[in-house]
C-alpha cells in the first residue's frame, strides 16, 4: 500500500513530533507514505478568510502535484489541511465554472480524483489487525479523551466522518491500543484555532474549558489528530496556568504517538518529549523495558 | 346534422383578446353550422335561451358553445341543450377562455386559434352520438381505515343517520393518540374523560361493525361499489369468550420485556396484554415476539387461568371482504422520534440534543404520558432517569419541523399550543419549578389560542426565550441547554433537569402503501392529498374515497373532528341517492370484429371487462368475445388504445372522432 | 428556409383529468404561453393510440405533445403506466416512419401544475422551431395528388 | 449594479434569505461571547441592506471557521461561507478591520505563503510581531518551542515559488505585507 503524504506547514516544525511519530509507526506497520513533491501550503484560514479563490487555488495546486504523482489517495494528518483540500476539491468537482477558473490560475489540469484522506481513515485502511498484531504495551492506564476538533468531522456532508455530533471512529482505533475511552462532551468543540496567536485569550478560555471536561468524565490524557488542536490543547497550558491558578497539567497526545506507545516506543523516539506538557508514565516505560530484554 | 355555434364574451374576460364576433363568422361557414352567434355572457339565463330558441328556430340537433373551460360549464350547457330536448352529449365545449384569451395576448393569433377550436368541436360533435348517463347502484356501507378520533367521529356521524359502517383499527384498540394525552388545550380538560364515552359508544353501536387488530389488505371497484378485503390477525384470544378480566395479564410471566407502546416505552407490559386499561374493545392480544410459548413452547400460563378457556395459541390470521359505497381514510400520524437505541430508530439527527441518548431527554408524548394520572408516574413529575421531581424544565419547539435538513421543512402546527399546555401542567403540580421555552415563533391561531399562550406566560410565568437551541450534553446530573436569546441578542446557558423536545407530526411510515392499495395521491412527505386545496378539502381524487384528521396534514382534535365530521357528510351525500348516475363515456365492444385475443383485459384497471360466449341457435360456443360491464368501466380507453383489432370503442372519443377533431387542424 | 419567422403547428393529445386542468390553471392564472398549440382533450393518456400521432404528423403537424397524469397519481388508477409503455415501443416505430422523435414530447404535468405546463409547451415550440417544418410527409402528399 | 448580497451570493453559491434567524447558529457558537453582535445578526444586516453595519462589524473576523454553525442549521446555510465571503468584501472594500491583530496576522501568513510557498514559523512571528508591535505576547511559548526546534530558523522555499506568486497575482490578493 503506497500512499500519498501531505504532510502540511506544521508538520515541518511546531508538530514536527507529529510527523516524527507518524513516520515511526507507519514504518512498524511497514506500510510506507510518501511525501508530495514540492507540496505548499494549503492557505490555512488566513487564506480563506481573505480570498475565496486564493484558497482553492492554493489547495488546488496541492490536489494537482498529488494527481501529477499519481496517487490514488493522500493523507493530509493536519485537520486542517485535510478539511481545506478537501473542501476545494469538492467545490471544484461540483462547478465547472469554479474548476475552469482555479486550472487557470494554477495552469494546470485537476481531475479532482485523488482521495484526500484523514489520520483516522489512514489507521482504519490498516487495519485494527494489523495495528494490534504490532502492540507491546499495556495502555489499560490510560483513560483517553479523544478531542476530534472541528475541522476533521465538519462539514458532515463533504467529510462523511462517522457522525456529525457524536462520532466514535477514534475511539474504536485507541481501544484497539489498548487505552480506554471516556464518554465526554466536548469531542468536537472548538478550540479556537487559527485565533492562538492573534486573540490568544480566547483560545485559552475555550481549550481550558474542553480539558476541563475531559478531565471531569475521567480523563488523564486527551488524544488529538491536529496541529492546531495540539498547539491549542497543550502549548496553551502554560497560559492557563497563569491565568487560572489551580490549573493542573493535562498531557495531550497525537494519535500516532499513542499508537507508538501502544508499539514500545518511547517519549524520545516518538517526540513526546517536545510536547509542553511532559508525558511520563513509568509502568509503561518499565513494560517496555521488560519486553526489550 | 344542423349545428348551432354560440361563442360566448365572458363579459371582456374572452373579448378583450379575442374578436369573439369574427370567431362567430367563421364559424359560420363550417360545414352543418347553420346558425353562428356571439353573446356577452352565454352562462346567463338569456344566454341560455338564446341556446334554446335557437334550438327551436333552426332545429339544431348538435351545439358547440365556444366559452370558458368545459370543467366550468358543461353541465350548464349541456342542460340548457337538454332542456330544448336535445340529447346532452351533442353539445361539446371549446375552451376560448382558460386555453386562449386568459395565455395570450395578441388578438390575431387568439382569435385564429378560437376558430381552431371551435372547428375541432364542430368536427367532434358532428360524430357525437346521443347518450344517457348510466346509473349503478350504491351500496350505503362506509368503511372507516383508523380508530383515533378522526376515524370515530367519522364513524359515528355515519353511524347515526342510520347507515352501516366497517371501522378498522390495526392496534388492538381504538382510541389513537387522543387516548394517550393528559389534558388537552386550549380549555384543559381530561382527555380520557371526553374521548372514552365515544370509544364506548363505537363499540355498543348497532351500525358499526369495529374491527381492531385488523388492516385493509385491498381495495377494489369504484365510487358506491367497492370491494375490500380486510386482514383481521390473530388475537390467540377468543373476543367472544374473553371477559376482560385481564388475569391473563397479571399472570402472564413476561414483565420487564416489552415496552408498553401506549406509555411511550416509559413502562413496560405482559406479553397478553390491552394497550391500556379502558381499552376498546378491552380484549387482550398475544405479542408473539415476546411470548414464551411462540419462543419456545414452555409457558401457557394464561391458557391456564384463563376460567372462560378464551386463549387459542393455534388462532390464524383471516381475510374478510366487505362490501361498502365510501370509504373514509383516517390513519392519523406518528411523532417523529428517535428510539431509544438511535441505531434502530427511522430517523437520524439532533445527536446535538442527546435525543435517543440521555434518559431525560423525551418527546412530547412521552411528556404527555408523564403527566398523565393513568401514567407510568400517575401523573407526578418524575424524570425517567431517577425519578426526581425535576425542577427545571427546558420545552424546545419545532425539533425536527421547520427544519430541511434533520426533519421536515413544514410547520407541525399543533406543537406551540402543546408546549404552551406542558409548560402549564407542569407549573400546575410543580410550584417552585421553572419552565423555559425556546421557541422560533408561536403560532397560536385558533379559538382561545392566543389567550392560552398568554396565560401560560402572564399568569403561569413560564420563560419564553425566542432562538433554536444548538446543543444539549449533561455534566454532572443536568443537562446543559445552550441557547440564544434572538431578542436580546445575548447568550442563553440553562442547566436543566429535563428536556421536552416537541417533535414533528409525520405521517405514518406505511401511509404511502396504504394510499397505493386504495389508490389515492399523496405528497413527498406521505401525507394523503386532497382534490381541492380550498373547495373541496377532505375528497381524495378518487371518487368515493374521503380523507379525515392528520392523515392529511398536521391538525390538532377539533380540526380532526370537524373534517371527520365533513368527511362522513359527504359519504351521505353520496348514500343520498339510490343510483349513482355516470358519465356514458364507456368502452363497446363489436363483437363482430372481436377476435378474442382479450389483451383488453390484462390492461384495464377495474376489471370491467368480461368474457361472453357467443352461441348459434343450436346453442354451439361459436367463440368467445370481451364485454365490457358498464358498472364498472370508468371509460380511461386503455383498452381502445390497445384492442389489436380495433373492436373496442370508447364512446365519446371514438378514433373516428379524435381523427376528425387532427384532421381539422389548420 | 428561415426559422425566425417559421410558426409551427403543434398538437397535442392530453388527459382530461391532469394536464387538461393544469392548462386550465395556466389560465386562471394569467400565465402566457406560445399560441402554436392546439389541444385535443382524451379521457386518459391511456386512450391515445400511436395511430393518432402518425395521423397528426400526416395531418401536417410539425410537433405533437403528449401529456397525462404523473406516474402514480392517474385518475384511472394505471391507464398512463399503460401509456407509457407503449411509448418505448413507439420511438421505434417513429424512427421507422421516418419522424425524428424530436418532434415527439412526452410530459407528465399534473392538475396542479399551470407554470409547468407552460414551461412544457414554450420549451416544446422552440424546440421544434429550431428544428424547422416537417415536409416529408407534405411532400409524400403532394406526389399522392401529382400522381393521382 | 450588483449589490453585496448579489455578491455574496455570488461567492457562497447560497441566497443570504435563505436564513429565517432561529439563532441557533449563534446559540453554538464557541467565540459568541466575545462578539459584538451574534452571527445570525450579520446575516440580519445583510438581508435588511445594513451593509456597513455587517461589514464593520469584529464578528466577521472572530468567527474561527468551525463550521459549528453550518453543520447545525436548520436551513442547510453554510454560514462559516457566508462569513468568509462578508470578510473577503470588506478587505476589498477597504473597510476599517476592528479585529487588526487577526487581520495583521492573517496577512503576515500569507505573505510567509507568497515568499516561501509555506509558512515558517519565525518570519511569521516577526512579521506579526512587528505588524502588531506586541513583541512580549507568547513569551512563554515561543522561547521553549524555539528550544525544542520547533521553529525554524531559516524558511523553506519551495521550488514552484513562482506559481504560488502567480496564485497570488491572479486572485488579486496582492498587498499581504
Amino acid at each position: 500500500m503506497q500512499i500519498g503524504y501531505y504532510p502540511g506547514c506544521s508538520q515541518t516544525g511546531t508538530a514536527k513530533e507529529y510527523d516524527k511519530s507518524l513516520r515511526l509507526v507507519m514504518n512498524k506497520l511497514s506500510a510506507g507514505i510518501l511525501e508530495l513533491n514540492d507540496w505548499s501550503c494549503c492557505g490555512a484560514t488566513s487564506a480563506h478568510v481573505t480570498s475565496h479563490r486564493l484558497s482553492l487555488a492554493l489547495s488546488g495546486r496541492n490536489l494537482a502535484l498529488a494527481e501529477k504523482q499519481g496517487f490514488k489517495e493522500m493523507l493530509a494528518p493536519c485537520a486542517a489541511c485535510y478539511n481545506r483540500l478537501l473542501i476545494s476539491q469538492h467545490e471544484l468537482n461540483n462547478s465547472p465554472k469554479v474548476k475552469a477558473d482555479i486550472e487557470e490560475i494554477v495552469d494546470c489540469k485537476i481531475k479532482g480524483d485523488t482521495e484526500i484522506i484523514n489520520i483516522i481513515q489512514l489507521f482504519q485502511k490498516i487495519g485494527k489487525e494489523k495495528i494490534s498484531e504490532n502492540i507491546k504495551n499495556d495502555l489499560s492506564i490510560l483513560k483517553a479523551a479523544c478531542y476530534y476538533g472541528c475541522l476533521l468531522v465538519r462539514p458532515h456532508d463533504i467529510t462523511h466522518f462517522d457522525d456529525a455530533e457524536e462520532p466514535v471512529s477514534m475511539e474504536e482505533l485507541v481501544k484497539t491500543v489498548g487505552a480506554e475511552t471516556v464518554n465526554w462532551n466536548f469531542k468536537t468543540e472548538c478550540c479556537g484555532a487559527a485565533h492562538s496567536v492573534a486573540r490568544k485569550e480566547i483560545v485559552v478560555n475555550l481549550s481550558k474549558k474542553i480539558i476541563e471536561d475531559a478531565r471531569t468524565h475521567g480523563a488523564n490524557v486527551i488524544i488529538v489528530a491536529c496541529p492546531m488542536c495540539h498547539t491549542n490543547l497543550d502549548m496553551r497550558q502554560r497560559a492557563m496556568k497563569r491565568e487560572y491558578k489551580d490549573h493542573s497539567e493535562m498531557p495531550v497526545l497525537y494519535l500516532p504517538e499513542l499508537i507508538g506507545l501502544a508499539m514500545g516506543f518511547d517519549n524520545k523516539q516518538l517526540g513526546i518529549d517536545l510536547h509542553t506538557v511532559k508525558f511520563k508514565f513509568p509502568e509503561l516505560v518499565k513494560k517496555s523495558e521488560e519486553i526489550t530484554v | 346534422m344542423k349545428i348551432g355555434v354560440f361563442i360566448c364574451h365572458c363579459g371582456e374576460n374572452i373579448g378583450r383578446t379575442v374578436d369573439c364576433a369574427r370567431v362567430a363568422k367563421a364559424a359560420a361557414f363550417f360545414t352543418n353550422v347553420v346558425y353562428s352567434v356571439d353573446n356577452k355572457y352565454m352562462c346567463s339565463d338569456p344566454g341560455q335561451n338564446i341556446i334554446k330558441q335557437a334550438v327551436k328556430d333552426y332545429k339544431l340537433d348538435g351545439v358547440v358553445v365556444g366559452s370558458c373551460s368545459p370543467h366550468m360549464h358543461e353541465k350548464t350547457f349541456r342542460k340548457a341543450v337538454s332542456d330544448a330536448g336535445v340529447n346532452p352529449f351533442l353539445c361539446e365545449i371549446a375552451n376560448l377562455r382558460e386555453h386562449v384569451s386568459w395565455v395570450h395576448e395578441d388578438k390575431e393569433v387568439a382569435t385564429g386559434k378560437a376558430i381552431d377550436l371551435v372547428r375541432f368541436a364542430v368536427e367532434k360533435v358532428k360524430r357525437n352520438s346521443p347518450l344517457t348517463t348510466i346509473k349503478v347502484p350504491v351500496t350505503k356501507r362506509t368503511l372507516v381505515i383508523g380508530g383515533g378520533i378522526s376515524g370515530i367521529q367519522a364513524a359515528l356521524d355515519v353511524a347515526n343517520a342510520g347507515y352501516e359502517v366497517v371501522l378498522v383499527e390495526k392496534e388492538p384498540s381504538i382510541g389513537g393518540h387522543m387516548s394517550q394525552l393528559s389534558e388537552t388545550f386550549p380549555t384543559l380538560d381530561c382527555s380520557q374523560c371526553i374521548l372514552t364515552p365515544r370509544m364506548v359508544e363505537v363499540y355498543q353501536h348497532p351500525k358499526i361493525k369495529l374491527m381492531t387488530y385488523a388492516e385493509v389488505e385491498s381495495v377494489e371497484g369504484f365510487i358506491g361499489n367497492f370491494k375490500v378485503t380486510i386482514k383481521q390477525k390473530a388475537r390467540y384470544v377468543d373476543a367472544d369468550k374473553c371477559s376482560g378480566c385481564g388475569t391473563c395479564m397479571q399472570k402472564c410471566p413476561i414483565k420487564k420485556k416489552a415496552f408498553s407502546e401506549f406509555d411511550e416505552k416509559l413502562a413496560f407490559r405482559s406479553a397478553i396484554y390491552v394497550p391500556f386499561p379502558q381499552a376498546v374493545p378491552n380484549i387482550p392480544v398475544i405479542d408473539t415476539s415476546v411470548c414464551t410459548y411462540f419462543k419456545n413452547g414452555k409457558c401457557s400460563m394464561c391458557q391456564k387461568v384463563c376460567d372462560r378457556e378464551a386463549i387459542f395459541f393455534d388462532q390464524k390470521d383471516e381475510l374478510i371482504t366487505e362490501d361498502v359505497g365510501a370509504i373514509i381514510v383516517a390513519t392519523g400520524y406518528k411523532l417523529y422520534t428517535i428510539d431509544k437505541k438511535p441505531e434502530e430508530s427511522e430517523i437520524k439527527g439532533y445527536g446535538e440534543y442527546g435525543y435517543g441518548k440521555y434518559k431525560d431527554v423525551i418527546d412530547g408524548l412521552q411528556f404527555e404520558r408523564i403527566a398523565s394520572a393513568s401514567g407510568p408516574t400517575s401523573g407526578e413529575f418524575k424524570r425517567p432517569s431517577d425519578g426526581k421531581e425535576p425542577k427545571k424544565i427546558v420545552f424546545i419547539q419545532c425539533v425536527g419541523s421547520r427544519d430541511e435538513s434533520k426533519g421536515f421543512s413544514y410547520c407541525s402546527k399543533i406543537c406551540c399550543m402543546y408546549t404552551a399546555k406542558h409548560a402549564m401542567l407542569y407549573k400546575h403540580k410543580v410550584h417552585d419549578g421553572e419552565a423555559y421555552v425556546f421557541y422560533m415563533d408561536i403560532r397560536a391561531g385558533g379559538k382561545m389560542y392566543e389567550e392560552f399562550v398568554r396565560r401560560a406566560i402572564e399568569e403561569d410565568g413560564v420563560k419564553y426565550i425566542r432562538g433554536r437551541v444548538s446543543r444539549i450534553y449533561e455534566q454532572n446530573g443536568k443537562y446543559i441547554v445552550k441557547g440564544e436569546d434572538t431578542l436580546a441578542g445575548v447568550p442563553v446557558e440553562i442547566d436543566a433537569d429535563m428536556v421536552v423536545l416537541a417533535t414533528a407530526m409525520v405521517a405514518q411510515p406505511e401511509a404511502s402503501k396504504l394510499a397505493q392499495t386504495i389508490g389515492i395521491p399523496y405528497d413527498k412527505y406521505g401525507y394523503f392529498v386532497e382534490v381541492h386545496p380550498k373547495l373541496r378539502p377532505v375528497e381524495s381524487s378518487s371518487g368515493g374515497i374521503f380523507l379525515a384528521g392528520a392523515c392529511h396534514s398536521p391538525r390538532d382534535i377539533p380540526e380532526c373532528v370537524s373534517m371527520a365530521s365533513a368527511a362522513a357528510a359527504k359519504a351521505m351525500v353520496l348514500f343520498g341517492s339510490d343510483m349513482l348516475e355516470r358519465e356514458p363515456t364507456v368502452a363497446k365492444v363489436n363483437e363482430l370484429l372481436c377476435a378474442g385475443c382479450f389483451y383488453c383485459r390484462k390492461v384495464c384497471a377495474y376489471n370491467a371487462i368480461e368474457i361472453k360466449d357467443i352461441r348459434d341457435r343450436s346453442g354451439n360456443l361459436i367463440k368467445q368475445v370481451a364485454y365490457v360491464n358498464d358498472g364498472l368501466c370508468q371509460g380511461c380507453g386503455t383498452c381502445n388504445a390497445t384492442c389489436p383489432s380495433k373492436s373496442v370503442e370508447l364512446i365519446g372519443y371514438t378514433d373516428e372522432q379524435i381523427f376528425a377533431e387532427i384532421s381539422a387542424l389548420y | 428556409m428561415d426559422n425566425n419567422n417559421f410558426e409551427p403547428k403543434i398538437i397535442a393529445f392530453v388527459c382530461n383529468w391532469c394536464t387538461y386542468t393544469g392548462a386550465d390553471l395556466a389560465g386562471t392564472s394569467r400565465l402566457k404561453y406560445q399560441p402554436n398549440i392546439r389541444m385535443i382533450k382524451l379521457p386518459c393518456t391511456g386512450r391515445i393510440d400511436p395511430v393518432f400521432i402518425i395521423k397528426a404528423f400526416e395531418k401536417g403537424a410539425d410537433g405533437v405533445l403528449v401529456s397525462g397524469c404523473h406516474p402514480g397519481d392517474c385518475h384511472y388508477n394505471a391507464g398512463n403506466f399503460h401509456a407509457r409503455r407503449r411509448w418505448i415501443m413507439f420511438h421505434k416505430l417513429l424512427d421507422y416512419l421516418g419522424i425524428d422523435d424530436n418532434r415527439l414530447h412526452f410530459s407528465w404535468v399534473s392538475a396542479s401544475e399551470g407554470k409547468k405546463f407552460v414551461d412544457v409547451v414554450d420549451g416544446f415550440v422552440n424546440k421544434v422551431k429550431a428544428k424547422g417544418p416537417f415536409i416529408r410527409y407534405a411532400e409524400i402528399n403532394k406526389e399522392f395528388v401529382i400522381n393521382g | 449594479m450588483q449589490t453585496i448580497e448579489d455578491e455574496i451570493a455570488e461567492i457562497t453559491g447560497q441566497n443570504p434569505s435563505k436564513c429565517y434567524q432561529c439563532g441557533k447558529c449563534s446559540a453554538g457558537c464557541p467565540i459568541r461571547e466575545y462578539m459584538e453582535q451574534a452571527p445570525n445578526v450579520i446575516v440580519r444586516y445583510i438581508q435588511l441592506g445594513l451593509f456597513d453595519k455587517a461589514l464593520a462589524s469584529s464578528t466577521i473576523w472572530l468567527c474561527a471557521g468551525c463550521l459549528t454553525c453550518s453543520t447545525r442549521c436548520p436551513q442547510n446555510f453554510d454560514l462559516a461561507k457566508f462569513m468568509d465571503s462578508v470578510r473577503e468584501i470588506a478587505l476589498r472594500n477597504g473597510v476599517k478591520v476592528k479585529e487588526r491583530a487577526l487581520l495583521k496576522f492573517h496577512k503576515a501568513f500569507l505573505s510567509q505563503i507568497k515568499n516561501h510557498g509555506r509558512t515558517y514559523e519565525l518570519g511569521l512571528v516577526r512579521d506579526y510581531k512587528l505588524a502588531t508591535g506586541d513583541l512580549f505576547s507568547d513569551v512563554d511559548a515561543a522561547p521553549d518551542m524555539f528550544l525544542k526546534g520547533k521553529i525554524g530558523i531559516f524558511p523553506h522555499n519551495i521550488k514552484g515559488k513562482d506559481s504560488i506568486k502567480r496564485i497570488f497575482e491572479k486572485t488579486g490578493v496582492k498587498k499581504c505585507k
